[in-house]
Protein backbone atom coordinates (compact mmCIF):
# COMPACT_ATOMS: atom_id res chain seq x y z
CA UNK A 1 0.00 0.00 0.00
CA UNK A 2 1.14 3.90 -0.46
CA UNK A 3 1.37 6.41 2.21
CA UNK A 4 2.21 10.23 1.97
CA UNK A 5 5.02 10.67 4.07
CA UNK A 6 5.37 14.79 6.01
CA UNK A 7 8.61 15.77 6.94
CA UNK A 8 9.49 19.18 9.02
CA UNK A 9 12.00 21.37 10.15
CA UNK A 10 15.71 19.39 10.01
CA UNK A 11 13.85 16.18 9.02
CA UNK A 12 12.14 17.98 5.39
CA UNK A 13 15.89 19.23 4.99
CA UNK A 14 17.34 16.17 5.35
CA UNK A 15 15.26 14.47 3.04
CA UNK A 16 15.14 17.12 0.81
CA UNK A 17 11.09 17.24 0.37
CA UNK A 18 8.43 18.21 2.72
CA UNK A 19 6.40 15.06 1.18
CA UNK A 20 7.13 11.96 -0.18
CA UNK A 21 5.08 8.81 -1.00
CA UNK A 22 6.44 5.76 -0.09
CA UNK A 23 5.40 1.97 -0.95
CA UNK A 24 4.90 0.12 2.60
CA UNK A 25 3.69 -3.62 3.76
CA UNK A 26 0.20 -3.90 4.75
CA UNK A 27 0.49 -4.30 7.92
CA UNK A 28 3.48 -1.34 8.51
CA UNK A 29 3.36 0.69 11.67
CA UNK A 30 4.53 3.98 11.89
CA UNK A 31 7.88 2.48 13.61
CA UNK A 32 8.43 0.34 10.70
CA UNK A 33 7.89 3.62 8.07
CA UNK A 34 10.81 5.18 10.28
CA UNK A 35 12.95 2.65 9.83
CA UNK A 36 12.07 2.32 6.04
CA UNK A 37 12.98 6.09 5.68
CA UNK A 38 16.25 5.76 8.29
CA UNK A 39 17.34 3.42 6.01
CA UNK A 40 16.74 5.65 3.26
CA UNK A 41 18.28 8.93 4.87
CA UNK A 42 20.90 7.70 7.66
CA UNK A 43 21.24 11.48 8.59
CA UNK A 44 17.27 10.92 10.54
CA UNK A 45 19.01 7.94 12.43
CA UNK A 46 19.87 10.05 15.45
CA UNK A 47 16.58 11.41 15.73
CA UNK A 48 15.12 7.73 16.46
CA UNK A 49 14.12 8.51 20.14
CA UNK A 50 12.85 12.53 19.52
CA UNK A 51 10.66 12.02 17.03
CA UNK A 52 7.17 11.98 17.67
CA UNK A 53 4.80 10.98 14.64
CA UNK A 54 1.07 11.77 13.38
CA UNK A 55 -1.32 9.99 11.24
CA UNK A 56 -4.10 11.73 9.17
CA UNK A 57 -2.99 15.19 11.44
CA UNK A 58 -3.72 13.02 14.69
CA UNK A 59 -0.86 12.36 17.19
CA UNK A 60 -0.34 8.53 17.12
CA UNK A 61 2.28 6.17 19.10
CA UNK A 62 5.31 4.66 16.98
CA UNK A 63 3.24 1.29 17.49
CA UNK A 64 0.19 2.42 15.29
CA UNK A 65 -0.78 0.76 12.34
CA UNK A 66 -1.07 2.66 8.98
CA UNK A 67 -3.92 2.37 6.06
CA UNK A 68 -3.08 2.67 2.35
CA UNK A 69 -3.54 6.67 1.30
CA UNK A 70 -2.70 7.74 4.94
CA UNK A 71 -1.05 10.72 5.96
CA UNK A 72 2.02 9.89 8.18
CA UNK A 73 3.90 12.43 9.58
CA UNK A 74 7.11 12.69 11.65
CA UNK A 75 8.20 15.51 13.86
CA UNK A 76 11.25 16.10 14.93
CA UNK A 77 11.33 17.66 18.98
CA UNK A 78 9.27 20.57 18.51
CA UNK A 79 10.06 24.88 19.37
CA UNK A 80 7.20 26.66 18.76
CA UNK A 81 6.19 29.75 20.94
CA UNK B 1 -12.59 40.35 10.96
CA UNK B 2 -14.02 37.67 12.24
CA UNK B 3 -10.94 35.17 13.47
CA UNK B 4 -11.11 31.37 14.89
CA UNK B 5 -9.70 31.35 18.05
CA UNK B 6 -6.93 28.75 17.24
CA UNK B 7 -4.70 29.10 14.01
CA UNK B 8 -1.66 29.22 12.16
CA UNK B 9 -1.07 32.71 10.20
CA UNK B 10 1.20 33.82 7.76
CA UNK B 11 2.21 37.67 8.33
CA UNK B 12 1.57 39.78 11.27
CA UNK B 13 -0.82 39.06 14.32
CA UNK B 14 -3.63 41.00 15.27
CA UNK B 15 -4.20 40.71 18.77
CA UNK B 16 -7.49 42.47 18.48
CA UNK B 17 -9.11 40.17 15.99
CA UNK B 18 -7.60 37.55 18.84
CA UNK B 19 -9.73 39.54 21.64
CA UNK B 20 -12.85 40.31 20.22
CA UNK B 21 -12.85 36.22 18.93
CA UNK B 22 -11.86 35.25 22.66
CA UNK B 23 -13.61 37.54 24.66
CA UNK B 24 -17.19 36.79 23.31
CA UNK B 25 -17.03 33.74 24.26
CA UNK B 26 -17.12 34.74 27.95
CA UNK B 27 -20.37 35.63 29.47
CA UNK B 28 -18.78 37.74 31.66
CA UNK B 29 -15.22 37.99 31.61
CA UNK B 30 -13.92 40.16 34.38
CA UNK B 31 -10.09 39.58 33.74
CA UNK B 32 -7.94 39.65 30.01
CA UNK B 33 -5.00 38.39 29.88
CA UNK B 34 -2.85 38.84 26.34
CA UNK B 35 0.66 37.02 26.15
CA UNK B 36 2.94 38.14 23.37
CA UNK B 37 6.35 36.10 22.74
CA UNK B 38 8.37 38.37 21.08
CA UNK B 39 11.38 37.24 19.01
CA UNK B 40 14.77 38.47 20.68
CA UNK B 41 17.46 40.22 19.15
CA UNK B 42 19.90 37.58 20.94
CA UNK B 43 19.63 33.97 21.49
CA UNK B 44 22.93 31.82 23.11
CA UNK B 45 25.43 34.76 22.38
CA UNK B 46 24.46 34.57 18.37
CA UNK B 47 23.00 37.72 16.89
CA UNK B 48 19.62 37.00 15.67
CA UNK B 49 18.32 38.44 12.37
CA UNK B 50 15.22 36.71 11.94
CA UNK B 51 13.21 34.08 12.50
CA UNK B 52 11.72 31.34 10.17
CA UNK B 53 8.50 29.22 11.81
CA UNK B 54 7.39 26.15 9.99
CA UNK B 55 3.98 24.20 11.71
CA UNK B 56 2.42 21.40 10.66
CA UNK B 57 -1.05 23.47 10.42
CA UNK B 58 -3.83 21.00 10.69
CA UNK B 59 -2.17 19.37 13.82
CA UNK B 60 -0.78 22.60 15.63
CA UNK B 61 -4.64 23.88 15.06
CA UNK B 62 -5.59 20.56 16.83
CA UNK B 63 -3.29 20.70 19.59
CA UNK B 64 -4.28 24.18 20.67
CA UNK B 65 -7.67 23.38 21.02
CA UNK B 66 -6.64 20.29 22.90
CA UNK B 67 -4.41 22.85 25.20
CA UNK B 68 -7.82 24.95 25.66
CA UNK B 69 -9.72 21.60 26.58
CA UNK B 70 -7.11 20.87 29.10
CA UNK B 71 -6.96 24.07 30.21
CA UNK B 72 -10.56 23.95 30.85
CA UNK B 73 -10.23 20.84 33.12
CA UNK B 74 -8.53 23.13 35.31
CA UNK B 75 -9.83 26.77 35.12
CA UNK B 76 -13.82 25.86 33.94
CA UNK B 77 -14.59 28.98 33.19
CA UNK B 78 -11.69 30.33 31.27
CA UNK B 79 -11.71 29.90 27.13
CA UNK B 80 -8.31 30.19 25.44
CA UNK B 81 -7.53 31.82 21.79
CA UNK B 82 -4.12 31.07 20.12
CA UNK B 83 -2.44 32.06 16.94
CA UNK B 84 1.17 31.08 15.56
CA UNK B 85 2.77 32.54 13.09
CA UNK B 86 5.00 30.91 10.76
CA UNK B 87 7.17 32.07 7.57
CA UNK B 88 9.42 34.43 8.52
CA UNK B 89 9.22 36.72 11.68
CA UNK B 90 11.67 39.75 12.49
CA UNK B 91 13.02 41.13 15.43
CA UNK B 92 10.47 42.61 18.11
CA UNK B 93 7.74 40.98 15.86
CA UNK B 94 5.25 38.38 18.02
CA UNK B 95 5.80 35.11 16.87
CA UNK B 96 3.01 33.75 18.97
CA UNK B 97 -0.53 35.65 20.74
CA UNK B 98 -2.59 34.44 23.68
CA UNK B 99 -5.79 35.86 24.80
CA UNK B 100 -7.02 33.98 27.91
CA UNK B 101 -10.61 35.25 29.13
CA UNK B 102 -12.38 34.40 32.21
CA UNK B 103 -14.81 35.94 34.75
CA UNK B 104 -12.07 35.74 37.54
CA UNK B 105 -8.04 37.03 37.35
CA UNK B 106 -6.39 34.18 39.11
CA UNK B 107 -8.03 31.72 36.00
CA UNK B 108 -7.18 34.07 33.20
CA UNK B 109 -3.58 34.31 34.55
CA UNK B 110 -3.23 30.46 34.92
CA UNK B 111 -4.98 29.56 31.80
CA UNK B 112 -2.81 32.17 29.82
CA UNK B 113 0.79 30.55 31.47
CA UNK B 114 -0.61 27.28 30.97
CA UNK B 115 -1.40 27.56 27.40
CA UNK B 116 2.14 28.99 26.49
CA UNK B 117 3.89 26.13 28.36
CA UNK B 118 1.72 23.63 26.62
CA UNK B 119 2.53 25.27 22.99
CA UNK B 120 6.36 24.49 23.75
CA UNK B 121 6.05 21.43 24.70
CA UNK B 122 3.46 20.08 22.34
CA UNK B 123 2.62 22.11 19.29
CA UNK B 124 4.03 20.72 16.02
CA UNK B 125 5.76 24.20 15.18
CA UNK B 126 9.31 24.65 14.43
CA UNK B 127 12.16 27.83 15.19
CA UNK B 128 14.47 28.24 12.32
CA UNK B 129 17.08 30.48 13.46
CA UNK B 130 18.87 32.88 11.00
CA UNK B 131 21.94 34.34 12.66
CA UNK B 132 25.03 36.42 11.84
CA UNK B 133 27.29 33.96 10.30
CA UNK B 134 24.98 31.10 9.93
CA UNK B 135 21.17 29.22 10.64
CA UNK B 136 20.01 26.59 13.13
CA UNK B 137 17.02 24.81 13.49
CA UNK B 138 15.90 24.76 17.10
CA UNK B 139 14.60 21.62 18.89
CA UNK B 140 13.06 21.54 22.25
CA UNK B 141 11.14 19.06 23.92
CA UNK B 142 9.89 16.04 22.12
CA UNK B 143 6.02 16.27 21.39
CA UNK B 144 4.16 13.55 23.43
CA UNK B 145 0.80 15.19 24.22
CA UNK B 146 -0.07 12.44 27.01
CA UNK B 147 2.75 12.60 29.02
CA UNK B 148 1.95 13.30 32.57
CA UNK B 149 4.70 14.74 33.86
CA UNK B 150 5.11 17.56 30.80
CA UNK B 151 1.51 18.53 32.00
CA UNK B 152 2.56 18.46 35.34
CA UNK B 153 5.50 20.89 34.77
CA UNK B 154 3.04 23.48 32.65
CA UNK B 155 0.76 23.20 35.90
CA UNK B 156 3.16 24.21 38.47
CA UNK B 157 4.90 27.13 36.15
CA UNK B 158 1.18 28.66 35.56
CA UNK B 159 1.04 28.31 39.75
CA UNK B 160 -1.88 25.51 39.69
CA UNK C 1 0.59 58.60 20.22
CA UNK C 2 2.96 59.02 23.13
CA UNK C 3 1.79 58.62 26.24
CA UNK C 4 3.15 57.75 29.69
CA UNK C 5 3.75 54.46 31.21
CA UNK C 6 1.63 55.45 34.43
CA UNK C 7 -1.66 57.63 34.35
CA UNK C 8 -5.11 57.98 35.25
CA UNK C 9 -7.27 58.23 32.50
CA UNK C 10 -11.05 59.61 31.27
CA UNK C 11 -12.29 57.74 28.48
CA UNK C 12 -11.35 53.94 26.66
CA UNK C 13 -8.27 52.71 27.57
CA UNK C 14 -5.57 52.30 24.56
CA UNK C 15 -4.08 49.03 25.18
CA UNK C 16 -2.06 49.92 22.25
CA UNK C 17 -0.69 52.89 23.15
CA UNK C 18 0.29 51.93 26.33
CA UNK C 19 2.12 48.10 25.03
CA UNK C 20 4.50 50.80 22.91
CA UNK C 21 5.11 52.66 25.72
CA UNK C 22 6.47 50.12 27.60
CA UNK C 23 7.57 47.92 24.87
CA UNK C 24 10.44 50.09 23.98
CA UNK C 25 11.20 50.55 27.82
CA UNK C 26 13.04 46.92 27.52
CA UNK C 27 15.86 46.15 25.75
CA UNK C 28 14.67 42.96 24.48
CA UNK C 29 11.49 41.85 24.97
CA UNK C 30 10.73 38.38 25.31
CA UNK C 31 7.52 38.10 25.97
CA UNK C 32 4.94 41.17 26.84
CA UNK C 33 1.45 40.11 29.09
CA UNK C 34 -1.58 42.54 28.95
CA UNK C 35 -3.71 42.26 32.12
CA UNK C 36 -7.35 43.90 31.05
CA UNK C 37 -9.78 44.22 34.25
CA UNK C 38 -13.15 43.98 32.38
CA UNK C 39 -16.55 45.70 34.24
CA UNK C 40 -18.46 42.51 34.92
CA UNK C 41 -22.64 42.84 34.33
CA UNK C 42 -23.50 41.40 37.85
CA UNK C 43 -21.82 41.47 41.25
CA UNK C 44 -23.02 40.03 44.14
CA UNK C 45 -26.11 39.45 42.57
CA UNK C 46 -26.74 42.99 41.56
CA UNK C 47 -27.61 43.56 37.87
CA UNK C 48 -24.76 46.23 37.61
CA UNK C 49 -25.67 49.27 35.00
CA UNK C 50 -21.90 50.91 35.12
CA UNK C 51 -19.26 52.41 36.87
CA UNK C 52 -17.85 55.33 38.09
CA UNK C 53 -14.19 55.27 39.40
CA UNK C 54 -12.65 58.41 41.14
CA UNK C 55 -8.62 58.58 41.98
CA UNK C 56 -7.00 60.96 43.75
CA UNK C 57 -4.77 61.49 40.56
CA UNK C 58 -1.04 62.33 41.41
CA UNK C 59 -0.94 59.90 44.13
CA UNK C 60 -2.26 57.39 41.99
CA UNK C 61 0.30 57.91 39.69
CA UNK C 62 2.96 58.06 42.33
CA UNK C 63 1.36 54.69 43.58
CA UNK C 64 1.97 53.19 40.07
CA UNK C 65 5.06 53.95 39.55
CA UNK C 66 5.96 52.51 43.24
CA UNK C 67 4.49 49.30 42.36
CA UNK C 68 6.97 49.00 39.34
CA UNK C 69 9.75 49.55 41.36
CA UNK C 70 8.45 47.05 43.77
CA UNK C 71 8.08 44.84 41.21
CA UNK C 72 11.47 45.70 39.19
CA UNK C 73 13.14 44.30 43.09
CA UNK C 74 11.87 40.99 42.52
CA UNK C 75 11.66 40.63 38.87
CA UNK C 76 14.59 43.01 37.44
CA UNK C 77 14.71 43.43 33.98
CA UNK C 78 10.60 43.33 33.93
CA UNK C 79 9.14 47.38 33.08
CA UNK C 80 5.28 48.19 34.14
CA UNK C 81 2.80 50.17 32.52
CA UNK C 82 -0.37 51.25 34.08
CA UNK C 83 -3.28 52.69 33.08
CA UNK C 84 -6.62 53.15 35.14
CA UNK C 85 -9.68 54.67 33.79
CA UNK C 86 -11.76 57.42 36.40
CA UNK C 87 -15.32 58.36 35.24
CA UNK C 88 -17.98 56.11 34.24
CA UNK C 89 -16.83 52.95 32.26
CA UNK C 90 -19.40 50.75 30.86
CA UNK C 91 -20.15 47.02 31.41
CA UNK C 92 -17.86 44.93 28.82
CA UNK C 93 -15.30 47.86 29.18
CA UNK C 94 -11.78 47.22 30.57
CA UNK C 95 -11.12 49.92 33.82
CA UNK C 96 -7.25 48.74 34.17
CA UNK C 97 -5.02 48.26 31.46
CA UNK C 98 -1.46 46.62 32.67
CA UNK C 99 1.60 45.93 30.28
CA UNK C 100 4.46 44.05 31.68
CA UNK C 101 7.65 43.51 29.25
CA UNK C 102 10.25 41.19 30.30
CA UNK C 103 13.27 39.20 28.16
CA UNK C 104 11.60 36.17 30.14
CA UNK C 105 7.97 35.32 29.83
CA UNK C 106 8.14 34.06 33.83
CA UNK C 107 9.32 37.58 35.17
CA UNK C 108 6.30 39.43 32.86
CA UNK C 109 3.79 37.23 33.86
CA UNK C 110 4.35 37.37 37.92
CA UNK C 111 5.40 41.42 37.62
CA UNK C 112 2.09 41.35 35.65
CA UNK C 113 -0.26 39.62 38.46
CA UNK C 114 1.49 41.43 41.23
CA UNK C 115 0.93 44.71 39.53
CA UNK C 116 -3.09 44.32 39.42
CA UNK C 117 -2.50 42.75 43.56
CA UNK C 118 -0.90 45.80 44.01
CA UNK C 119 -2.94 48.36 42.81
CA UNK C 120 -5.65 47.02 44.23
CA UNK C 121 -4.08 47.04 47.92
CA UNK C 122 -2.80 50.38 47.63
CA UNK C 123 -4.01 52.65 44.56
CA UNK C 124 -5.83 55.58 45.55
CA UNK C 125 -8.73 54.69 43.42
CA UNK C 126 -12.03 53.83 44.44
CA UNK C 127 -15.67 52.04 42.24
CA UNK C 128 -18.99 53.53 42.71
CA UNK C 129 -21.17 50.87 41.61
CA UNK C 130 -24.47 51.90 39.81
CA UNK C 131 -26.54 48.97 40.03
CA UNK C 132 -30.28 48.21 38.82
CA UNK C 133 -32.19 49.73 42.14
CA UNK C 134 -29.21 51.75 43.58
CA UNK C 135 -25.52 52.93 44.00
CA UNK C 136 -23.19 51.58 46.41
CA UNK C 137 -19.43 52.62 47.45
CA UNK C 138 -16.74 49.98 46.80
CA UNK C 139 -14.49 49.84 49.94
CA UNK C 140 -12.01 46.78 49.57
CA UNK C 141 -8.51 46.95 51.70
CA UNK C 142 -7.01 50.40 53.82
CA UNK C 143 -4.12 51.41 51.96
CA UNK C 144 -1.31 50.63 53.30
CA UNK C 145 1.74 51.14 50.90
CA UNK C 146 4.40 49.35 53.50
CA UNK C 147 1.96 46.56 54.67
CA UNK C 148 4.56 43.46 54.60
CA UNK C 149 1.55 40.94 54.73
CA UNK C 150 -0.14 42.63 51.99
CA UNK C 151 3.52 42.75 49.75
CA UNK C 152 3.83 39.44 50.76
CA UNK C 153 0.12 38.10 50.15
CA UNK C 154 0.50 39.71 46.33
CA UNK C 155 4.11 38.23 45.52
CA UNK C 156 2.25 34.76 46.66
CA UNK C 157 -0.39 35.64 43.85
CA UNK C 158 1.98 36.15 41.69
CA UNK C 159 3.46 32.96 42.16
CA UNK C 160 7.08 34.47 43.40
CA UNK D 1 -2.66 77.75 59.51
CA UNK D 2 -4.86 76.71 57.04
CA UNK D 3 -4.52 73.73 55.18
CA UNK D 4 -6.74 72.51 51.95
CA UNK D 5 -8.12 68.49 52.84
CA UNK D 6 -9.28 66.40 50.06
CA UNK D 7 -11.79 63.69 50.52
CA UNK D 8 -12.81 61.17 48.06
CA UNK D 9 -15.71 59.20 47.61
CA UNK D 10 -17.83 58.01 50.40
CA UNK D 11 -16.35 60.62 52.93
CA UNK D 12 -16.53 63.23 50.03
CA UNK D 13 -20.27 62.68 50.09
CA UNK D 14 -20.67 62.56 53.75
CA UNK D 15 -18.50 66.24 52.95
CA UNK D 16 -20.52 67.41 50.24
CA UNK D 17 -17.46 68.61 48.93
CA UNK D 18 -14.50 67.22 47.23
CA UNK D 19 -12.30 70.42 49.34
CA UNK D 20 -12.18 71.72 52.35
CA UNK D 21 -9.94 74.50 53.34
CA UNK D 22 -9.95 74.26 57.49
CA UNK D 23 -8.10 76.15 60.28
CA UNK D 24 -5.76 73.88 61.96
CA UNK D 25 -3.66 74.60 65.44
CA UNK D 26 0.26 74.99 63.92
CA UNK D 27 1.59 71.80 65.80
CA UNK D 28 -1.85 69.75 64.30
CA UNK D 29 -0.80 66.17 62.97
CA UNK D 30 -3.05 64.42 60.50
CA UNK D 31 -4.85 62.45 63.25
CA UNK D 32 -5.98 66.20 64.87
CA UNK D 33 -7.07 67.07 61.41
CA UNK D 34 -9.38 63.84 61.11
CA UNK D 35 -10.73 64.31 64.65
CA UNK D 36 -11.35 67.73 63.61
CA UNK D 37 -13.24 66.36 60.36
CA UNK D 38 -14.76 63.65 61.99
CA UNK D 39 -16.50 66.10 64.64
CA UNK D 40 -17.45 67.83 62.26
CA UNK D 41 -18.96 65.36 59.72
CA UNK D 42 -19.86 62.28 62.85
CA UNK D 43 -20.65 60.33 59.49
CA UNK D 44 -17.12 59.83 59.09
CA UNK D 45 -16.44 58.28 62.62
CA UNK D 46 -16.59 54.60 61.67
CA UNK D 47 -13.67 55.23 59.10
CA UNK D 48 -11.41 56.21 61.82
CA UNK D 49 -9.35 52.74 61.46
CA UNK D 50 -9.63 51.46 57.97
CA UNK D 51 -8.69 55.52 56.50
CA UNK D 52 -5.15 56.17 55.04
CA UNK D 53 -3.82 59.59 55.00
CA UNK D 54 -1.67 61.81 52.22
CA UNK D 55 -0.30 64.68 52.45
CA UNK D 56 0.91 67.01 49.02
CA UNK D 57 0.31 63.65 47.68
CA UNK D 58 2.52 61.80 49.23
CA UNK D 59 1.07 58.59 51.41
CA UNK D 60 1.60 59.59 55.62
CA UNK D 61 1.11 58.27 58.67
CA UNK D 62 -1.62 59.53 61.00
CA UNK D 63 1.17 60.84 63.25
CA UNK D 64 2.25 62.96 60.67
CA UNK D 65 2.65 66.68 61.28
CA UNK D 66 1.57 69.27 58.78
CA UNK D 67 2.40 72.85 57.39
CA UNK D 68 0.64 75.69 56.36
CA UNK D 69 -1.10 75.20 53.00
CA UNK D 70 -0.38 71.45 52.59
CA UNK D 71 -2.52 69.46 50.66
CA UNK D 72 -4.31 66.80 53.00
CA UNK D 73 -5.93 63.89 52.22
CA UNK D 74 -8.24 61.16 53.68
CA UNK D 75 -8.97 58.27 51.48
CA UNK D 76 -11.59 55.49 52.28
CA UNK D 77 -10.57 51.80 51.45
CA UNK D 78 -9.57 51.36 47.72
CA UNK D 79 -11.08 49.58 45.57
CA UNK D 80 -9.49 50.55 42.22
CA UNK D 81 -8.53 47.41 39.34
Amino acid sequence: MRVMVRLFARLREIAGAAELEREVPNDATLAGIWEQLAAEFPAMAPYRESISAAVNADYARMSARVSDGDEVAFLPPVSGG
Amino acid sequence: MRVPPFAIVSGPLSLDALHAAVATLVDTPGAIVHFLGVVRGKNLGRVVRFLEYEAYEPLAVKAFARIEAEARELWTDARLGIHHRVGRVAVGEASIAIVAASPHRADAYAASRYAIERVKQIAPIWKHEHFEGGEVWIEGASARPEDEDARAEARRRACA
